[in-house]
């Protein structure tokens, strides 16, 4: 059992730093976390963060980025609309995940909270494991203008796995 | 030495030496042996000329040097067997629809050559003119065609745009439909072009110019040249030293470790370059269908198989392991051309070595070095070339002009920045 | 017709005798079994003669009857080149014989059965030379000497897939060996793939003895317990560079074939050993089998292949084979023993075996001759993970050496011994693989940063016992002449005369007579090659080698190589309304986009009379953020930024090292340290990585953030005289003249839409704006657009109009109106590039072309009848066929009423007022005027700046 | 071939572009046409080790120095270009 759902309309920010600054936002690239206000962080990158889900009006991450001491460059742009957002979840999702991505999905490798970028059915996604309530579960984030090559990947081969596609 | 010249003296006399279908009958009439194709030789000390790499064009040097300008005292060096680098595992499309004019007067030479090779060596190398069709999948492309097309014909070659309907005529396999993702909108037809059974030209340029006394050294490599006051004096190989005032570098692949020893910088990177064959179907298939935007290019052999090649690989290597990318990608995109496809099997895939220059052109002619002398960079396109490349690289070593058809190819027009524009016709199409 | 050799039921049987149905083989029923392969169903009706041989013709019949065997290509329901004996029959199935007429039994082209003698090897190298013109005819004719079946003409219906794994042990071969080892492994603590090409697991112990077949039982019980994941009618294809390994799965439920990527920490290689025909003359008739084809046929099938048979044996394989027979009734008239220097002289018979003659001058009447003389280890796994093939001379037979720390070998390509034996080493090697694995694993995980891959206890390596190949003697070549190679029809003979004429290495002689060239790639004739080549030498065969192995292991359809295709095509938000409003799409690049509505010219009308708007959402934008942002532009374009005030955009040209243009387009300043770069759509990611590359090698000091932002907006051009007049109405920003100039930028809301951005600027060489809006809200601010337009006469136009419109205005197209050669001031760029500036990309290259003047250069030209279009690509030529130049673009344009074109001219030729010859395709040429400027419309740019 | 990406891990050569051989950019107020265009065309293009430049394209998106073998295709390192020697 798999299920898709569009999360697209999700805000995210990315914000820019000098990498060091990880400790300060309490993950690093390969990471992922939610911070107090509820935001997902994921370390999305060098010196690269993506916040994602972040409330109204600053979430805590940003908050703290502006906080730190630091004289480095900071950026924080906007790109709720240019990245579209996938959510698959259920059992079989890494099964499913293995006809289209290259990355070795099992537990040790790749567990909860993992964050990375690779190529899912031949486009640069990024996948983070955030499982929900215990179930797995995978967020993929993809440059908006491919939102429906990938859906239509992620569809075709959910259909040995009973994918039920949300929204 | 005298037993060498002995064997020459037999071989060029004996009755049925001579390859025709009256050879042919007698041969099997009387279960009697073909005489060699070419001879195993010694070393000899001093050589006018070392030619280095026996593929097709070493093989075509030495032999023009030996037919047209009577040098005979030459040898080729081969680390492994004659035909063991690009010559023997090329898809061995020979056509002369280039872009630029001094591009298509070249290889347009080389074609007539090839026509008449086969009567030239006495051996036939069955080259199959059945045409060569470039496929257009966007206007951009359709430019470019156009552009050659006007390009070869204002120098007296066949070739011209045709349309979709008559591209469907040519090779109904193709999937026509306006909704595939690479829609086919036409192509450039270059009926001249066509392929060849590569591995017969190397073996009759060499049995050619053993006959005339060119010495042929499989399994001999070179391990340096003695270059003193700038110019060569000889060469080392694993088989002992040679003397001698030249050097012609003819290892494609290999051309910039060869160039190394002399000293000499070329604007060259190898590039591994892969293909495949299916298992043989029966004919059908008798154009060869290249599509750039695809980069895939196939036609069928004479003995059923369809062969298939792509682009260079993406990174350099002198690796000829080759990779599974590469067969997953060319049978995606044969499928894309050709749907009713699927069911056909790859039976065997292989890479080889190319030379790429900055302008998919080769590099021929003198070097810094006196007496060095190169005919590289022929990239994914040389093996047409060979007959054109040899007879002008003979032309320059035995007069020391260098020809004008190769002016233009010259190593110096890198540091004086006159580059040859041939990327548009070169880059998949070979 | 029915089984009438079918035996009773056997031990080891993989039939379902409660499954019966018809299929049809020539195009009559015959009877199967659930379980049968084509081949043996038909062997089990007495069928014996399954195809013809490629040069000759002969009838051939099952020889090794599995999936190499080179006699038994059919074609089955339209797929050609199928394995009869490895396909399992289906009801209804209908299989034919290929290449045969009229018929398989009586072929015409067995006729060159009596010339075979002048088609010696290569015979057409020495032949139909002249006349010269009548080549092509025999090129045809040579042609007809391919074999195989007919390719499909419609397309395939199946699906094929394709997926990764990451297994840490892949085994390939599932015979007692290669599950001795992944039990081994998956014990250990490996995750285990193991795979086999046959329908079932076991390899030879299939077909063994009551012992052989209850130690089967067993190895398939730890198997399934150990959790191992099994793949069986699927084959290890290849291995390439890290371990990568290719596995053909077939037998998938819904999918035809799949092609399995694996990065496999460790492969084991078992691919167990090949039964190697004996070379004599008569040894292709019908009739002649391998000892593992027969047992095989007796004990998987149920088969009996044969009445009476002569066995020829120098292993226990043929002892073994003998005893088959025996039990099923098939009268062993003859056992030769090679190894008492008992021979086969020749096989005789015509269309099948009828007799042999024995080398005690015996001749002895047969219709089954089965050969057991020595086995092949198929290396070509081996070899292609970087090992060696090494001769053992002592056990007539290759085996494999100096394989990779990440790749082993089991079972009977590494030697010989009791099935015990076999599994002890077996073992050992797995637990070792498990090991190595493990270390791997940890090896793979260390740069990974979230894995939690943890490091096992340091044990120390797993001591493997020897196993090497048992004495054996080499048969090979026997008294008299006969097929090396099957499918090529390739004999003994042929190869030593080869090598003879002077083709007297392996390589040299493999491709001059196509000896294991065929489908089975050396499985079967590669060491009876070899032996017919050392032969002729003189040299052994150690030292006259193997030809390179290559992948695949078996051959690969097309289809799982290429797996579901699948259009990986970029949309702008506004292509599904594009789509419902008659856009003919344009693929360009790896967008699609609409090129026109319908009525191109209209459009154009429609921006130079009233107001048009574009989908450009195309277009590469980067958000530039930074002190040093001016720096970078300063490097990457060839004119100069760092005047550039806020509020202000400027369009730059950018130029490779080598001084070629290599993109344009506009960069605008949204505030102190913040800039949007717009690029050609085709250019952006080039341009991108062309952008990090300088500074995350050259300038790594330098405090910029580039950050790709194409798909955060939605990008409309709203052009025309009226357009200021249309986005007043939508915005608040003041777009008075005066307030908002030609080449500025503004940020706001748009159809209440925030933190659009627009810019003033005229690609069109209208008026107009560049309205970049968040993507999501893109749709509603096109629609608000073309509704409040309405009565301004408003249209969307596509590529087709853009392009036409900007030709007008002699604005170039990088690629289009400049090539891989044109350098800036080629592209008539000359007032672009600031030479004083310390250092940009290209720059010495520009310095010195601005001190030449050799170079073609960019024009505005217009024919002398303006009512001829020459075609794009035309060629200018001089004295009747010097080339000096072409057309680069060419369009009629609807605004003046005549043709317009931007082309690449010699310099002599490029001045203002010359008249110049362009030839159109197809014959014909025109006169055309060099234009003062590359501007048709509008040169001056009064309306851009109206 | 699997290249280690300092940020990654090991990943596909596939996920990576291959830019050039590393090397020196020279002063472009200094170069004469000869080094320019050596630096633009000439290459050493070694069968042995050789020191290459790479873009991580479908992963983290930064250069890499990477130290190759190019008969084995085996990589020897891959460092991250912008800190290398920085740090
Ligand atoms: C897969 C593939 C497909 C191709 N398709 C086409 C095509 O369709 N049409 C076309 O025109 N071209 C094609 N080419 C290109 C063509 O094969 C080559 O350009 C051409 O064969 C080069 O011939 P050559 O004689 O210069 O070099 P090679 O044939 O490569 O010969 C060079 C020889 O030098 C030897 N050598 C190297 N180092 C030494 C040493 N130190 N000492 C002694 N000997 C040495 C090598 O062993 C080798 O045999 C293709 C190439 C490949 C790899
Ligand atoms: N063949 C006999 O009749 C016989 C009899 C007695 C002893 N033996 C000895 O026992 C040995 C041990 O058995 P073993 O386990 O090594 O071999 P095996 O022959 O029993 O099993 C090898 C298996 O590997 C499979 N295979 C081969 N290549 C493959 C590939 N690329 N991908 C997937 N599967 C592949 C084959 O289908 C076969 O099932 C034999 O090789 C032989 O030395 C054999
Ligand atoms: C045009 C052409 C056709 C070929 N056809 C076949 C073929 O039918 N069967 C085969 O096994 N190999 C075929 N090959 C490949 C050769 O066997 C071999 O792989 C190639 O020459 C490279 O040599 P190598 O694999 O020994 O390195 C063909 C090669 C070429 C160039
Ligand atoms: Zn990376």
């Amino acid at each position: 059992m798999a299920s898709l759902a569009d999360c697209t309309s999700m805000p995210k920010v990315l914000v820019r730093a000098s990498p060091d600054l990880g400790d300060s936002l309490g993950v690093h690239f390969g990471l992922s976390t939610r911070d107090s206000s509820g935001a997902l962080v994921v370390g999305y990158g060098y010196g690269e963060w993506l916040v994602l889900d972040a409330p109204d009006p600053v979430p805590d991450v940003i908050q703290r980025l502006e906080a730190t001491p630091y004289d480095g460059l900071r950026s924080v742009i906007d790109v709720t609309h240019g990245h579209a957002l996938l959510r698959l979840t259920g059992a079989d999702t890494a099964d499913l995940l293995s006809r289209l991505c290259p990355i070795d999905l099992s537990d040790d490798v790749t567990p909860n909270g993992a964050a990375l970028r690779a190529p899912v059915g031949g486009l640069g996604v990024a996948l983070v494991r955030d499982d929900v309530d215990g179930e797995r579960s995978y967020l993929l984030v993809v440059d908006r203008s491919y939102a429906e090559s990938l859906r239509d990947m992620l569809v075709d081969a959910g259909h040995e796995f009973g994918l039920a596609v949300a929204g | 030495m005298a037993t060498a010249s002995h064997q020459r003296q037999r071989s060029r006399r004996r009755p049925g030496a001579r390859f025709s279908a009256f050879g042919l009958l007698r041969q099997g009439l009387t279960r009697a042996d073909w005489p060699r194709v070419w001879r195993h030789r010694d070393l000899a000390g001093s050589y006018d000329a070392v030619i280095v790499g026996g593929g097709v064009h070493g093989l075509a040097t030495a032999y023009y040097l030996a037919k047209n300008h009577g040098m005979h005292n030459i040898a080729v060096l081969e680390k492994s067997y004659l035909g063991s680098g690009g010559s023997g595992r090329n898809t061995a499309i020979i056509r002369s629809n280039y872009l630029t004019p001094e591009g298509v007067r070249f290889y347009d030479r080389s074609v007539r050559l090839y026509e008449e090779l086969a009567c030239d060596l006495n051996f036939n190398v069955m080259f199959s003119q059945r045409g060569h069709l470039t496929l257009a999948h966007n206007d951009s492309s359709l430019r470019t065609m156009r552009w050659r097309a006007e390009v070869n014909s204002l120098e007296g070659v066949d070739s011209r745009v045709i349309d979709a309907t008559e591209v469907a005529r040519l090779v109904p396999q193709l999937d026509m439909s306006e909704h595939a993702h690479h829609p086919i909108l036409g192509g450039l037809y270059h009926p001249p072009g066509g392929i060849i059974r590569h591995d017969a030209v190397v073996w009759g340029y060499a049995r050619a110019a053993d006959a005339l006394g060119v010495h042929l050294h499989q399994g001999t490599e070179l391990t340096g040249i003695d270059v003193v006051d700038g110019a060569v004096r000889g060469v080392q190989t694993n088989r002992g030293t040679i003397s001698t005032p030249v050097v012609v570098n003819c290892t494609a692949g290999w051309a910039s470790v060869i160039a190394d020893m002399a000293g000499v910088g070329l604007p060259i990177t190898t590039f591994p370059l892969q293909a495949a064959v299916t298992e043989p179907v029966r004919p059908f298939l008798d154009t060869v269908v290249v599509s750039g935007s695809l980069h895939v290019y196939v036609s069928q052999t004479a003995r059923g198989e369809l062969v298939f090649g792509a682009a260079v690989d993406p990174f350099p290597s002198y690796s000829m392991r080759g990779s599974l990318q590469f067969t997953e990608s060319v049978a995606g995109h044969v499928l894309e051309l050709m749907p009713a496809l699927s069911q056909l099997r790859m039976l065997r895939q292989w890479a080889g070595l190319c030379d790429m220059t900055p302008d998919f052109s080769p590099v021929m002619g003198i070097t810094p070095v006196d007496g060095f002398y190169v005919d590289v960079g022929w990239g994914t396109y040389g093996f047409k070339a060979a007959p054109v490349a040899g007879e002008t690289m003979a032309e320059l070593i035995a007069t020391g002009k260098t020809p004008d058809m190769i002016a233009g190819f010259d190593l110096a027009r890198f540091a004086d920045g006159r580059l040859v524009g041939e990327r548009g016709a070169a880059a998949v199409g070979h | 017709m029915t089984s009438s050799h079918r035996l009773p039921p056997q031990p080891g049987e993989v039939i379902d005798r409660a499954q019966r149905f018809t299929f049809r083989w020539n195009g009559r029923p015959y009877q199967a079994y659930a379980g049968d392969t084509i081949a043996s169903a038909l062997a089990a009706s007495g069928v014996r003669v399954l195809s013809r041989s490629l040069k000759y013709h002969r009838p051939r019949g099952l020889l090794s009857a599995d999936f190499n065997d080179p006699n038994c290509m059919v074609t089955a329901d339209g797929e050609p080149n199928v394995r009869a004996a490895h396909r399992l029959v289906s009801p209804g199935m209908s299989v034919s014989s290929q290449d045969t007429w009229p018929s398989l039994r009586f072929d015409v082209k067995a006729a060159n059965q009596l010339v075979g003698r002048f088609l010696g090897p290569g015979f057409y190298y020495k032949t139909f030379m002249r006349p010269q013109r009548l080549w092509p005819a025999y090129d045809k004719v040579l042609g007809r000497f391919s074999h195989g079946g007919y390719a499909p003409t419609a397309p395939d219906v199946d699906r094929y897939d394709q997926r990764y794994a990451h297994p840490d042990v892949l085994v390939a071969g599932g015979g007692p060996a290669g599950m001795a080892a992944a039990v081994a492994a998956a014990d250990a603590g490996a995750r285990v793939l193991l795979v086999d090409e046959e329908h079932h697991l076991g390899g030879h112990l299939r077909w063994a003895d009551a012992e052989g077949l209850e130690i089967l039982r067993e190895l398939r019980a730890a198997v399934q317990a150990a959790g191992i994941e099994v793949m069986t009618d699927s084959v290890v294809t290849g291995r390439y560079d890290g371990n990568w390994v290719s596995v053909l799965q077939r037998s998938v439920p819904g999918v035809r074939e799949r092609l399995v990527k694996a990065r496999a920490k460790h492969m084991i290689v078992a691919p167990g050993l090949i039964d190697r025909p004996y070379v004599v003359g008569g040894n292709d008739l019908p009739g002649v089998m391998l000892s593992t084809a027969v047992r095989r046929l007796v004990n998987l099938y149920a088969v009996k292949p044969g009445e009476r048979a002569v066995v020829l044996t120098a292993n226990t394989a043929g002892d073994a084979v003998a005893a088959d027979l025996g039990r099923a009734g098939v009268d062993v008239v003859r056992v030769l023993d090679a190894r008492q220097d008992e021979d086969v002289v020749r096989i005789v018979g015509r269309s099948a075996v009828r007799a042999v003659e024995c080398s005690d001058g015996a001749v002895v009447d047969c219709d089954l001759v089965v050969t057991a003389i020595g086995w092949t280890a198929p290396l070509t796994l081996a070899t292609v993970s970087g090992g060696r093939a090494e001769f053992r001379a002592e056990a007539a037979r290759f085996v494999p050496v100096g394989l990779p720390d990440d790749v082993s070998a089991v079972g009977g390509i590494v030697g010989d011994g009791s099935t015990d034996q076999l599994m002890e080493h077996a073992t050992a090697v797995g637990r070792e693989a498990a090991r190595r694995a493990s270390h791997r694993a940890v090896a793979l995980a260390a740069g990974v940063p979230h894995a939690r891959v943890t490091a096992p206890a340091d044990t120390p390596a797993v001591a493997i016992p020897d196993l090497r190949p048992a004495a054996h003697p080499m048969l090979s070549l026997g008294r008299t002449d006969g097929i090396v190679d099957f499918s090529e029809d390739v004999s003994a003979k042929d190869l030593k005369s080869a090598v003879r004429e002077g083709y007297d290495s392996i390589e040299l002689a493999k491709r001059y007579t196509t000896a294991t060239m065929g489908p089975s790639q050396g499985k079967l004739e590669g060491v009876n090659s070899i032996a017919a080549v050392a032969a002729a030498t003189g040299a052994g065969l150690a030292e006259t080698g193997t030809t390179t192995g290559r992948p695949p292991y078996v051959p690969v359809s097309l289809g799982a190589l290429a797996g579901r295709s699948h259009q990986l095509l970029r949309r702008s938000p506004l292509q599904g309304w594009h789509d419902s409003h008659g856009a003919a799409p344009l693929y360009a690049g790896s967008w699609v986009r609409p090129d026109h509505y319908g009525d191109p010219a209209a459009e154009v009308q429609a921006v130079r009379d009233a107001v048009g708007i574009i989908d450009v959402t195309p277009l590469g934008k980067f958000d530039l953020r930074g002190p040093d942002v001016p720096d970078l532009l300063e490097l990457l374009y060839i004119n100069k930024w760092r005047k550039l005030g806020v509020g202000s955009v400027r369009y730059g040209v950018m130029c490779a090292e080598d001084g070629v243009v290599l993109d344009d387009g506009v960069t605008g300043r949204l505030g102190p340290e913040h800039y949007l770069m717009t690029t050609t759509s085709s250019g952006a990611e080039a341009t991108y990585d062309w952008m990090e590359r300088w500074l995350q090698t050259e300038r790594r000091q330098w405090r910029v953030h580039v950050t790709p932002v194409t798909s955060n907006y939605a990008s409309i051009n709203v052009a025309g005289p009226r357009s200021r007049e249309l986005l007043a109405r939508l915005t608040d920003l003041d777009l008075a003249p005066d307030a908002f100039r030609y080449m500025q930028v503004r940020t706001g809301a748009v159809a209440g839409i925030a933190d659009c951005v627009v810019w003033r600027i005229g690609f069109t060489g209208e008026l107009s704006f560049e309205v970049h809006v968040p993507a999501g809200h893109g749709l509603h601010v096109w629609k608000a657009l073309l509704a409040t337009g309405s009565d301004l006469g408003i249209r969307p136009f596509g590529i087709e109009a853009q392009r036409i419109l900007r030709l007008e205005k002699g604005h170039l197209i990088v690629g289009q109106d400049t090539d891989g050669l044109t350098q800036a001031y080629g592209a008539g760029l000359d007032w672009a590039v600031k030479l004083d500036k310390p250092d940009f990309a290209g720059k010495p290259e520009l310095v010195w072309q601005q001190m030449r003047d050799d170079y073609l250069r960019l024009v505005g030209l217009q024919p002398v009848d303006g009512a001829v279009v020459p075609p794009e690509a035309s060629q200018i030529v001089e004295d009747g066929t010097r080339i000096v130049g072409r057309i680069t673009s060419s369009r009629m344009s609807p605004t003046l009423g005549h043709a317009v074109c931007l082309g690449l001219l010699a310099p002599h030729l490029s001045s203002a007022g010359t008249t110049v010859t362009v030839r159109l395709p197809g014959g014909g040429s025109i006169q055309a005027r060099v234009m003062p400027e590359l501007a048709h419309v509008d040169p001056e740019g009064v309306r851009l700046r109206g | 071939m699997l290249i280690s990406c300092p940020l990654c891990g090991p990943r596909d050569a596939t996920e990576f572009r291959y830019v050039d051989e590393r090397r020196q950019r020279p002063d472009p107020e200094q170069a004469s046409p000869q080094q320019w265009r050596d630096y633009l065309y000439v290459r050493a293009n070694p069968s042995g080790p050789a020191r290459e430049l790479w873009l991580h394209r479908s992963g983290c998106r930064q250069y890499l120095f990477v130290d190759r073998h190019t008969l084995t295709n085996e990589v020897q390192t891959a460092a991250l270009a912008r800190t290398e020697g920085t740090r």
